[in-house]
């Protein structure tokens, strides 16, 4: 009875959405903050619906995988793509498909279902093994001998390396992305990380494939609409959610440039230049100056060629992971983006 | 605030109950295999010895005893952490060295304090209630106990300096080791995946590759 | 009040004003973020947070591969428990306070410090790297805000000649420690920014390190821990309005309702700080409260100390 | 007395509540594999996340730790400054300025900075 109820209030909840952006969508799904009904999250911890947005061959495909199974039930994905033959990955074999322009009634209904019980949590699609074979061997069953061997629970454990401080502590390789927020579509980086400082990066783009386009910009707006779509999500980096949805809403419509002016300034006050300064230096320009650059909107914004992966990844070395990530989504970087922009980028 | 002269029942049993937690929580110090575990454990330990502070009627001694020892535990915890080999007790480790001698000793000092408790003769002065024990701690502080105080005040702040002088990186090598904050680290050859158990060998400065003192025994 | 009818009640007062205050906190949060958006406030933001908290009722808590499963579990408890702590030694009135203790302000200090406990152990215990990194820097955050808080409080103790709550409240008759102080509630509200990883100080859980230590939690596990985070963000506006805001005192209205008023002005101004200010860089707030925010704290002292003699 | 045992029983009181709430991280604890891998964006880790972690800001710690023991003793301070007056003014600017000493020495050998 009362957990009925529970049920039933939960399900008139504002749907906490994880998306995980592949090829052919831009920077489209950012817009989805706009609407009330949903919540964009940061980890799919906090998702009741995976939304998979646009094309997922290969690898791509794998990361959305393992991302499904990391939503805690009830849980259930949704397809939004404008190609609905290409890449099926494991994860969207199941899940219905959105191909319009609005999938928010469809996941409304989604977690509405769920909540209530109507249809099944989805099942996890990977193998329930653990990253390594550990059980029975050894004095713990952790794999192996001594105090730092074996493969502990599934995984082994850091080992030292030098520092420049003359400490040699752990250091941890991993790889990170493509859906972390900040990421451009398909963007993953390959670090070694000791504590918190990035001491080596690799930056990879995963394979976004090829054919129709969910984001299709208007060729006028083009520039100022996907900026918008940057600024969104830079914002929600930032930790200033409400003025990201702000920006998503002008980024639906053409925005009248007081309104984008009137954000602009709210976004000077909150101090985020100023956070920004001195972060990612690449040709003399840091991150605040990118920022700065697309609240303009008299400037032709973004307008310049990103630099390359391996000149972004030498920046990474040395900073902290929170500014690499900032560093990352200053940049912009055009792995999946609108024709009609890269055209008025040419 | 609390009647030491005459305790209530209530005192009684909070003293136990405060008393067992810290014995407990101390014992379990040696009986863990995670460093951050330890540390806070401790800190638990070093928490109900406050609250035992409290009842005695140490109105700023006990409060005092929570928050300095919870802040040093935290730092405490963050060398932990950096340099004990297995820190998070991923595999199985004992937490004493010696043990043999430390049990020795352990029981020595048990023995000692046993002799003391029981034939030792302690004052028998209770404070009445509602002394101000804070404001007569700081007439104290400012008064004959001045020099004492002043003196601590310059201890700590060569402390500080010490401090840094041992820890900091450009106190350690000067000018001439850089101070660029993102100098690149060296790098080494291979991404960190040695083989499982095998130590690298990537001595310099900061000591062998497990963390100097290589704590604990192998289980 | 008899004494054993005060000894049931008082838990029970400071448990309802601590799930009153995190609601209130939810939905002040709510109709903050709808204005900044620009999408006006509706119905939705008073039933939003009980809908979400039912939501996070009914859904499966997370596991990781190897979790250190008792300080998961212990530290949204501990920091619920601390806020309880803190606001039990807030005076309601002249006449009522749950624990009016005569070292009043060390105990808050220690409050403090134990929430710092709390939120690394949150960070540290999922045993997953973005967690641990969000740990890691709310740590060093901590370690640096935390000596801003003993000399603003210091600064309140020295006109009231006590360090207990109610006298430093009797001590702002006539003249509130805001106008005496003023740099004092200033730096007290970082502190409480800090202690609640709110809005810009929100290193612990932040978006950029995907929720930080909330990163890889869900279901009732991160419902007590976001309670727990409005509930301390209750009791520190409950403080700043008792030492800084002159508590109870004011006219007209009864002792608790000026708390309560006085509460809820610094709770919306510390809620909406969070939309309108961007999260701080670790490394810049570290140094700017040790080379800038120390300093002031300092000079608070100073004043505090010139105006007293 | 009572008012002590209250604030411990309302601290001890909202634990309970919140350790009953948080037990469902027991039921969660067992979990499929590729549920329990840390969420690294759809990226894996090699190994655990728990490390002798490089905590650059160790310099600072230090220092905060001489700091806040210095700290303890102004709280009885603060008690009897105005009985005290100018000897106890007198003394704060000892105390104050040995203290910015020793912050503005560790500034100036880089403690507050990591990257």
């Amino acid at each position: 009875m009362a957990v009925a109820a529970v049920r039933r209030l939960a399900a008139t909840a504002p749907v906490p959405v994880f998306v995980a952006r592949g090829g052919g969508t831009g920077l489209l799904p950012v817009e989805l903050a706009f609407d009330a009904r949903l919540r964009l999250v940061v980890s799919p911890r906090h998702a009741t619906v995976l939304v998979a947005a646009g094309r997922f061959p290969g690898p791509l495909g794998v990361a959305v995988d393992r991302v499904h199974d990391q939503l805690p039930a009830p849980r259930g994905t949704l397809w939004w793509t404008a190609d609905v033959d290409g890449d099926r990955p494991a994860a969207l074999r199941d899940a219905s498909v959105v191909t319009d322009a609005d999938p928010v009634g469809s996941v409304v209904a989604l977690h509405r279902d769920l909540c209530l019980g109507r249809i099944r949590s989805d099942a996890a699609v990977l193998a329930d093994d653990p990253p390594n074979r550990f059980e029975g061997r050894g004095d713990h069953g952790q794999g192996g001998e001594g105090m730092m061997g074996g493969v502990p629970w599934g995984r082994p454990m850091a080992m030292t390396g030098d520092d420049r401080d003359g400490l040699a502590l752990d250091r941890l390789p991993v790889v990170l992305g493509p859906f972390l927020p900040g990421f451009p579509n398909g963007l993953r980086v390959h670090a070694v990380l000791q504590g918190d400082v990035v001491q080596e990066a690799k930056l990879e783009v995963l394979d976004l494939g090829s054919g129709p386009r969910l984001d299709r910009l208007d060729p006028a707006a083009g520039g100022a609409q996907h900026d918008l779509r940057w600024l969104a999500e830079a914002l929600r980096l930032a930790g200033l959610g409400a003025l990201a949805v702000r920006a998503a809403r002008l980024a639906r419509a053409a925005p009248a440039p007081a309104s984008r002016a009137a954000l602009a300034r709210l976004v000077r006050r909150s101090g985020l230049p100023a956070a920004w300064s001195g972060v990612g230096v690449i040709d003399g320009e840091d991150a605040r100056a990118r920022l700065v650059r697309r609240l303009d909107p008299s400037a032709p914004e973004g307008r310049s060629p990103g630099p390359s992966l391996e000149r972004v990844a030498e920046v990474l070395v040395g900073q902290d992971w929170s500014d690499a990530v900032v560093t990352i989504c200053s940049f912009d970087l055009p792995t999946d983006r609108a024709e009609a922009v890269i055209e008025a980028q040419a | 605030m609390i009647d030491v002269s005459s305790p209530s029942v209530f005192v009684h049993v909070s003293f136990w109950v405060f008393a067992a937690a810290a014995v407990l929580s101390g014992w379990r110090v040696f009986r863990t295999d995670s460093m951050v575990r330890a540390t806070f454990l401790l800190l638990v330990s070093f928490l109900n010895v406050g609250a035992i502070l409290l009842l005695l009627g140490g109105a700023y001694l006990g409060v005092a005893l929570l928050f300095m020892m919870t802040v040093e535990m935290t730092v405490m915890a963050i060398f932990m952490v950096a340099f004990m080999m297995n820190p998070a007790g991923l595999n199985p480790m004992v937490m004493v060295h010696q043990p043999r001698l430390a049990a020795a000793a352990g029981w020595v000092l048990f023995g000692g304090g046993i002799v003391v408790a029981v034939w030792g003769r302690f004052p028998d002065r209770p404070l009445e209630p509602g002394r101000p024990v804070i404001v007569e701690l700081g007439t104290e502080l400012m008064g004959r106990s001045m020099l004492i105080f002043e003196s601590a005040a310059v201890a700590l702040v060569a402390t500080m300096i010490g401090s840094v002088v041992l820890s900091s990186r450009r106190s350690r090598y000067g000018e001439a080791a850089g101070d660029d904050g993102s100098l690149p680290p060296p790098l080494d050859p291979v991404l960190g995946t040695y083989p499982t158990g095998v130590v690298p060998e990537t001595s310099t400065d900061g000591g062998d590759g497990h963390g100097g003192d290589g704590h604990g025994g192998m289980h | 009040m008899t004494a054993q009818a005060e000894v049931w009640a008082a838990p029970l007062l400071t448990a309802g004003v601590l799930a009153a205050g995190a609601y209130v906190v939810a939905v002040l949060d709510a109709a903050v973020a709808a204005a900044v958006s620009g999408a006006g406030i509706g119905r939705s933001v008073l039933a939003g947070p009980l809908r979400r908290a039912a939501l996070l009722v009914v859904q499966q808590p997370s596991a990781t591969e190897r979790p250190d499963a008792a300080s998961w579990a212990l530290a949204p408890a501990l920091y619920a428990g601390l806020a309880a702590a803190g606001l039990a030694v807030i005076p309601w009135s002249a006449s009522f306070s749950v624990a009016d203790v005569e070292a009043g302000i060390v105990l808050w200090g220690t409050v403090e410090s134990l929430a710092i406990v709390a939120i690394f152990l949150h960070g540290w215990s999922a045993n997953t790297h973005q967690s641990l990194l969000a740990a890691y820097r709310f740590l060093a955050a901590g370690l640096s805000y935390l000596l801003l808080s003993m000399f603003v409080l210091i600064a309140a103790a020295i006109p009231a000649e006590s360090l207990q709550l109610s006298r430093i409240v009797e001590s702002q008759h006539g003249l509130w420690n805001v106008v005496r102080q003023p740099l004092g509630l200033p730096l007290f509200a970082v502190v409480a920014l800090g202690s609640s990883t709110w809005g810009p100080l929100n290193l612990a859980d932040g978006d950029d390190l995907s929720g930080g230590t909330t990163a890889d939690v869900s279901g009732r596990p991160r419902l007590v821990w976001s309670g727990a985070r409005a509930a301390m963000l209750t009791s520190f506006s409950a403080m700043a309005a008792t030492v800084f805001l002159g508590g109870w005192q004011g006219p007209v209205l009864p002792g608790p309702a000026w708390v309560v008023l006085k509460t809820l002005v610094v709770l919306a101004a510390l809620v909406a700080s969070g939309h309108l200010f961007a999260r701080v860089r670790t490394e810049r707030f570290v140094t700017v409260c040790w080379l800038v925010l120390l300093p002031l704290a300092f000079l608070d002292l100073v004043i505090a100390g010139v105006e007293a003699l | 007395m009572l008012s002590v045992l209250a604030s411990a029983s309302a601290a001890f009181g909202s634990v309970l509540v919140a350790v009953f709430l948080a037990r469902g991280w027991r039921a969660g604890k067992k979990g499929l594999w590729p549920f329990r891998a840390p969420f690294l964006g759809g990226g894996i880790s090699e190994t655990h996340a728990w490390s002798r972690f490089h905590a650059r800001y160790y310099p600072m710690t230090l220092v905060f730790v001489a700091f806040e023991m210095e700290m303890m003793f102004m709280y009885p301070w603060a008690v009897v400054f105005v009985e005290e007056g100018m000897t106890a003014f007198a003394d704060m600017g000892v105390f104050l300025g040995l203290l910015s000493l020793g912050i503005l020495y560790a500034w100036r050998e880089g403690a507050f900075r990591w990257q």
